[in-house]
């Protein structure tokens, strides 16, 4: 077996309300910033597991996404791998 | 009237949610959330609180929960299930009821009295309520903010399962009057054959003249008028 | 051994432990401790102690543990009436509060933690308040906040009040406890240090207490709960230093991340627990962790512990003893389990998917020994550890700033600038006394389904199921007061306390209460501490509410600043029907309105002067602690009489803005108001002087003749003003030679209005 | 001026509790994910911009995490650009 360090992005599905991306979208423009277009603000999840080779690890993550980490109805979710063996122990 | 309230690690209106239905002269138990069979209760009822903390989403753990298998299958039998603000949201993340709720538009917890106007009363949980009475009834919620698609709002709508709505005092349905930015000012509504209600506000804070209100005691009386002829 | 020999004392030697630092005089004092308390040190232990071991002394007898500075004036307070079960010196203070049941009450502050990262300081802050209280066997009922902070027009002042009240919010709301009340203040005085007070309230049947003490030897020690982490290390060390600019940069590793969920699972196990039977004692790891709470235990039960840190369960690797053992990580007991029912408390703890572990047992020997392994790595006399921590009184003068500005002639403030209604305008929209909904509708307030009056009244009330009675309860502090006479400002605490419980309709029975100060070691602070412990405990004695515990924060300063003196009293009292219960806000068109007490021209202190023109002095008002006691028993006995329809006590805005409160109520309806004043004063100061002693009823028209004759019947004076107004009417109160006349809505607007319109601006972390 | 898509990627401090974490990380565990070694949870924050160039939009965002979206006291943050005008359009 091996170590992964897996990320996981969740994000509002577009066309869908994020009141925590309007808000910040409100701060960041009264503060100055007024270039924005946009702010969507979603969660990011770091899983370490053990798998026997980075497929798996994926399979196994896109599970834990469809099973629980997001939400169908309001969320979409990317997993990819950022880290092995030797960058998590580091 | 037999009673389940069911309590998960971090429910914490199960108690409150025990009282108001004992208010009403029910028989009531907490049923434990790894507890796995529902047999002899008329009515199961998901308390308010924060199972799990509210992590990840809010209901989204405490929808795997080993008592959240037989609650389907209770619910897929017609058992009548009621789902108060935590529980409203257990019941969208496990899918009897659709949608989802999200965080409140103002981003901060809201606790505080609303009116809401009683839109349907051709259900278990209403039907001691009056067509278009007007109750003030507490909320206390982060995550309330009923979200769903158009065309479910539609459907929604004309399948009018929409049983109550955020209005103001005079029950003008405004944004002011809607405290979390719930599409539709939606605070509760049932899954397709009636049997499952999700609601935001707490009725059972609202059953006592010292604590302010009497306007939740409906859903209560509701229930037992209606289950205890069921029993009999 | 022969007569007349001495015993030999066997000093138990202790080998450095690998890789501990050597003990430097410069280690020592960044443990806190002076070359006096060292050299004390040494003689307790018979020799030099190891690094594990200084650790331990230097966090128990810090300011925050061992209250130096602080015990022997606090040893001038009341803390007995028939009615106290359970006085200082435990988790919190009981009381007896009839039926048969006992409230167990207490109050502390995180202050220093939310200036570093408000949300989780404040979070952690009602996080350890409810374990202080559920550890007495008691189910928390009610919470309240007292807040501080500076000016809102700063973007981080604005951050530290909105994630304050934030984390207040979620921790609370999330473990079901509802917020019945509170204060905040916004002034320059605590701009960098603010002040966050949590005070709890647990109901218990009497026969369930269970005290904090490690008794019977042979028990099992058993942590329970979250795992140890390297949070806050040496937080009570921490708590007792000065912020300064570095401070925040270096405090960061220090923060404690609060975890709710996992408070409220420990709080359902740890009663679950207490009924059980199966343990002796329990107490919260609060600040200094294992050591405390062993060492306490240890010492209240005049026994020793033994304790094994490699069995205890920690989340990060490579810990070493010293960090186990002053770890600050939230959500953990420590409990004394019945040897052979270890087993029990791991059903239960299992039960709710939480930790337990044996970690070592109580022993005869009076030593608190800690090991590693098999290594022993501490061994030292446990009682020197809470009981020997030196006290100091010291001196204390007066700053001469302080006098002058007290002694300041404010004749020329009491012209009014410009209009008196635009001025009122001012004053209500001033964060300090314009509604505070924008903070507690972020509060749960009716979880428990037992509030029975919520945050917006003169206190916080929950009745008690399945009796006529309630509690409530209220906490309060006028720091300008305090600032500009520390004894006079500590008086008017605690009779604004007891007022505003007797408002609502409940009798005062008792006091805790959270110093906020600054570094007691400078003169012009230990007068104040000393001052305003003395004004306590006049008051304290005069309305017979003894002080069952409390809390003391020193070093509240920034950069050398001091906060205002800020000595918060929390109060609880008792309403024997919940008919009793009395409305702060105008209930009935039509009704008269009372004043009960008497205006006068003392403006020192008062918010007009802080709008108006940005000053914060003079002499504070007059206090008589016999009128006001006779005051509060004249409203009371009007209450149980059934006279009154609502009752409102002047404070912060002075008479208008208490009657302007009686009218807006919660917003929805509010009364119109007709007042006539004809006191012989300038209008400024007959609208907005915060005099002392004053209380504005309403009563059915046939009722004023009744209400009035009993306040004279207790010396009270007492007179008709006016009239409660129909809805929709204007607010309209004349003065001799002065009015406010304006309408509702915009009445309405300034005060409800405000705190929203302000937070609406975005915040910062930065400046 | 051109369009950017940021992606801000703000994680918990190491060594502070998550409690998040944890009780993901018990959920998992508990539908039989029990190859996991640690959950942590952060927040994807997405931002469109227009900018100079892309070093521009990364000082910009930069700022806003130092201003506003991340606490220094209990996470860090990271800055990427994840979309250039062509694909944010699309
Ligand atoms: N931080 C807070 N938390 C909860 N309630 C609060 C807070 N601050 C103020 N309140 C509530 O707002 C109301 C007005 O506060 P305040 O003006 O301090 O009252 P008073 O002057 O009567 O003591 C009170 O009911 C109080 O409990
Ligand atoms: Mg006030």
């Amino acid at each position: 077996m091996n170590h992964f360090r897996m990320e996981i992005l969740v994000k509002p599905r577009p066309g869908l309300l994020d009141p925590e991306g309007k808000a910040i979208h409100h701060a960041l423009r009264s503060l100055g910033w007024t270039d924005i277009h946009d702010v969507r603000v979603g969660k990011a999840i770091y899983i370490d597991l053990e798998a026997e080779d980075s497929v798996t690890a994926l399979e196994t993550t896109e599970a834990m996404c469809r099973k629980i980490l997001a939400n169908p109805v309001t969320e979409d979710f990317e997993v990819s791998v950022v880290g092995d063996t030797e960058r998590i122990t580091a | 009237m037999r009673v389940g309230v069911v309590t998960f690690p971090g429910s914490n209106c199960d108690y409150d949610l025990y009282k108001a239905a004992q208010q009403v002269g029910a028989d009531v138990e907490f049923i434990w959330h790894r507890q796995k069979n529902l047999d002899g209760y008329d009515v199961v009822m998901l308390p308010g609180g924060f199972s799990y903390g509210d992590y990840l989403r809010a209901g989204a753990i405490a929808r795997i929960s080993p008592v959240m298998e037989d609650i389907v299958g209770f619910a897929e039998n017609g058992g009548p299930v009621l789902g108060i603000c935590n529980g409203f949201q257990i019941l969208c993340e496990a899918g009897l009821l659709p949608g989802a709720l999200i965080r409140n538009v103002s981003l901060r917890f809201e606790s505080r009295d609303v009116h809401m106007l009683v839109e349907q009363t051709e259900t278990p949980f209403t039907s001691e309520y009056q067509k278009g009475q007007i109750l003030r009834i507490p909320i206390a919620h982060g995550e309330g903010n009923y979200e769903a698609d158009g065309q479910l709002l539609e459907q929604l709508e004309a399948e009018g399962r929409i049983v109550f709505r955020y209005v103001n005092r005079g029950g003008e349905m405004t944004e002011e009057a809607n405290p979390n930015g719930s599409r539709n000012s939606i605070a509760g509504l049932t899954n397709e054959s009636g049997n499952v209600l999700g609601m935001m506000p707490h009725p059972e804070r609202a059953m006592e003249e010292v604590l302010g209100s009497v306007d939740g005691m409906g859903v209560f009386l509701s229930l037992a008028a209606n289950l205890s002829t069921v029993v009999l | 051994m022969s007569a007349g020999e001495s015993p030999t004392i066997v000093i138990p030697f202790v080998s450095p432990r690998a890789g501990d630092p050597v003990i430097t005089s410069e280690l020592v004092a960044d443990h806190g401790l002076s070359d006096d308390e060292y050299e004390r040190i040494c003689r307790i232990m018979g020799r030099t102690p190891t690094f594990t071991e200084l650790g331990v002394f230097s966090a128990m007898w810090s300011e925050h543990c061992g209250y130096k500075n602080s015990k022997r004036l606090l040893q001038l307070l009341p803390t007995q009436a028939p009615w106290v079960i359970q006085g200082p010196g435990e988790n919190a203070g009981v009381i007896d509060v009839g039926d048969g049941y006992a409230l167990a009450f207490k109050i502390e502050s995180h202050n220093h933690p939310s200036a570093v990262e408000p949300y989780q300081g404040a979070a952690t802050g009602v996080g350890g308040i409810l374990r202080d209280i559920f550890t007495m066997g008691a189910r928390p009922i009610a919470v309240l906040d007292s807040l501080r902070f500076g000016d809102l027009d700063s973007a981080r002042v604005r951050y530290l009040f909105g994630g304050v009240v934030s984390g207040v919010g979620d921790y609370g709301n999330c473990v079901g406890i509802p917020n019945i009340g509170g204060e905040v203040a916004f002034d320059r005085g605590y701009e960098g240090n603010p002040i966050v007070n949590a005070m709890c309230l647990g109901l218990m049947k009497k026969e369930d207490l269970i005290t904090a003490s490690a008794s019977g030897v042979g028990n099992t020690l058993m942590v329970v709960g979250a795992r140890t982490g390297r949070d806050g290390i040496h937080g009570a060390t921490f708590a007792s230093e000065e912020l300064s600019e570095e401070s925040e940069e270096a405090s960061r590793p220090r923060v404690q991340v609060g975890d709710p969920f996992t408070e409220k699972l420990l709080l359902e196990a740890s009663l679950e627990l207490i009924s059980s039977g199966a343990i002796t004692g329990i107490q919260d790891m609060g600040a200094a962790g294992i050591t405390s709470s062993a060492s306490e235990m240890a010492g209240r039960a005049g026994n020793g512990v033994q304790i094994d840190v490699a069995r205890v369960p920690v989340r990060e690797p490579d810990m070493t003893p010293y960090e186990i053992l002053l770890s600050e990580s939230q959500e953990r007991m420590l409990v004394v389990a019945t040897k052979g029912h270890e087993h029990e408390v791991h059903r239960i703890l299992e039960k709710w998917e939480l930790e337990a572990e044996e970690i070592g047992e109580v022993t005869a020997d009076g030593r608190f020994r800690v090991l590693e392994n098999d290594a022993v790595i501490a061994d030292m006399p446990a009682l020197p550890l809470t009981e020997g921590c030196p006290t100091y009184e010291r001196e204390g003068i007066e700053a001469e700033e302080v006098r002058q500005l007290r002694e300041m002639d404010l004749t020329e403030h009491l012209i009014p600038n410009g209009d008196l209604t635009k001025a009122f305008l001012l004053l209500l929209a001033s964060p300090n006394v314009a509604s505070k909904r924008w903070i507690y509708h972020q509060y749960d307030t009716t979880v428990r389904t037992s509030t029975a009056v919520r945050p917006g009244g003169a206190s916080g009330v929950v009745r008690i199921r399945g009796t006529k009675r309630a509690i409530a309860a209220t906490t309060d502090c006028n720091g300008r007061f305090v600032y500009l006479n520390p004894r006079r400002g500590a008086m008017i605490a605690v009779s604004e306390a007891a007022r505003n419980l007797v408002c609502t309709g409940a009798v005062p029975t008792a006091i805790t209460n959270n110093l906020n100060f600054g570094n007691p070691l400078k003169q012009h602070i230990y007068y104040q501490f000393r001052e305003a412990v003395l004004g306590m405990a006049d008051a304290c004695k005069a309305f017979e509410t003894p002080v069952t515990g409390g809390n003391v924060s020193f070093y509240n300063e920034t950069d050398g600043r001091a906060i205002y003196p800020t000595p918060v009293i929390g109060m609880v009292g008792i309403i024997e029907d919940l008919s009793n219960i009395t409305p702060q806000s105008f209930q009935s068109k039509g009704d008269d309105i009372v004043l009960l007490g008497e205006n006068t021209a003392e403006m020192g202190g008062a918010e007009y002067l802080y709008v108006t023109a940005g000053l914060v002095a003079g002499e504070p008002p007059r206090v008589d602690l016999a009128r006001e006691r006779q005051l509060q028993r004249a409203v009371l006995t009007m209450i149980q009489n059934n006279e009154l329809r609502s009752a409102h006590d002047c404070s912060e805005g002075g008479l208008a803005c208490a009657l302007a409160e009686c009218a807006l109520g919660d917003e929805e309806a509010p009364f119109g108001v007709k007042v006539e004043l004809d006191d012989t004063l300038p209008p400024v100061a007959t609208l907005f002087a915060e005099s002392q002693g004053r209380i504005v009823v309403s009563c059915a028209p046939d009722r004023t003749e009744n209400v009035i004759k009993l306040a004279m019947d207790h010396s009270v004076p007492a007179r008709r003003i006016g009239k409660v107004g129909r809805r929709g009417e204007a607010f309209h109160v004349t003065a001799i030679a002065g009015q406010i006349k304006i309408d509702l809505v915009t009445l309405s607007r300034a005060y409800f209005g405000a705190l929203p319109a302000i937070m609406n601006t975005p915040a910062s972390s930065v400046e």
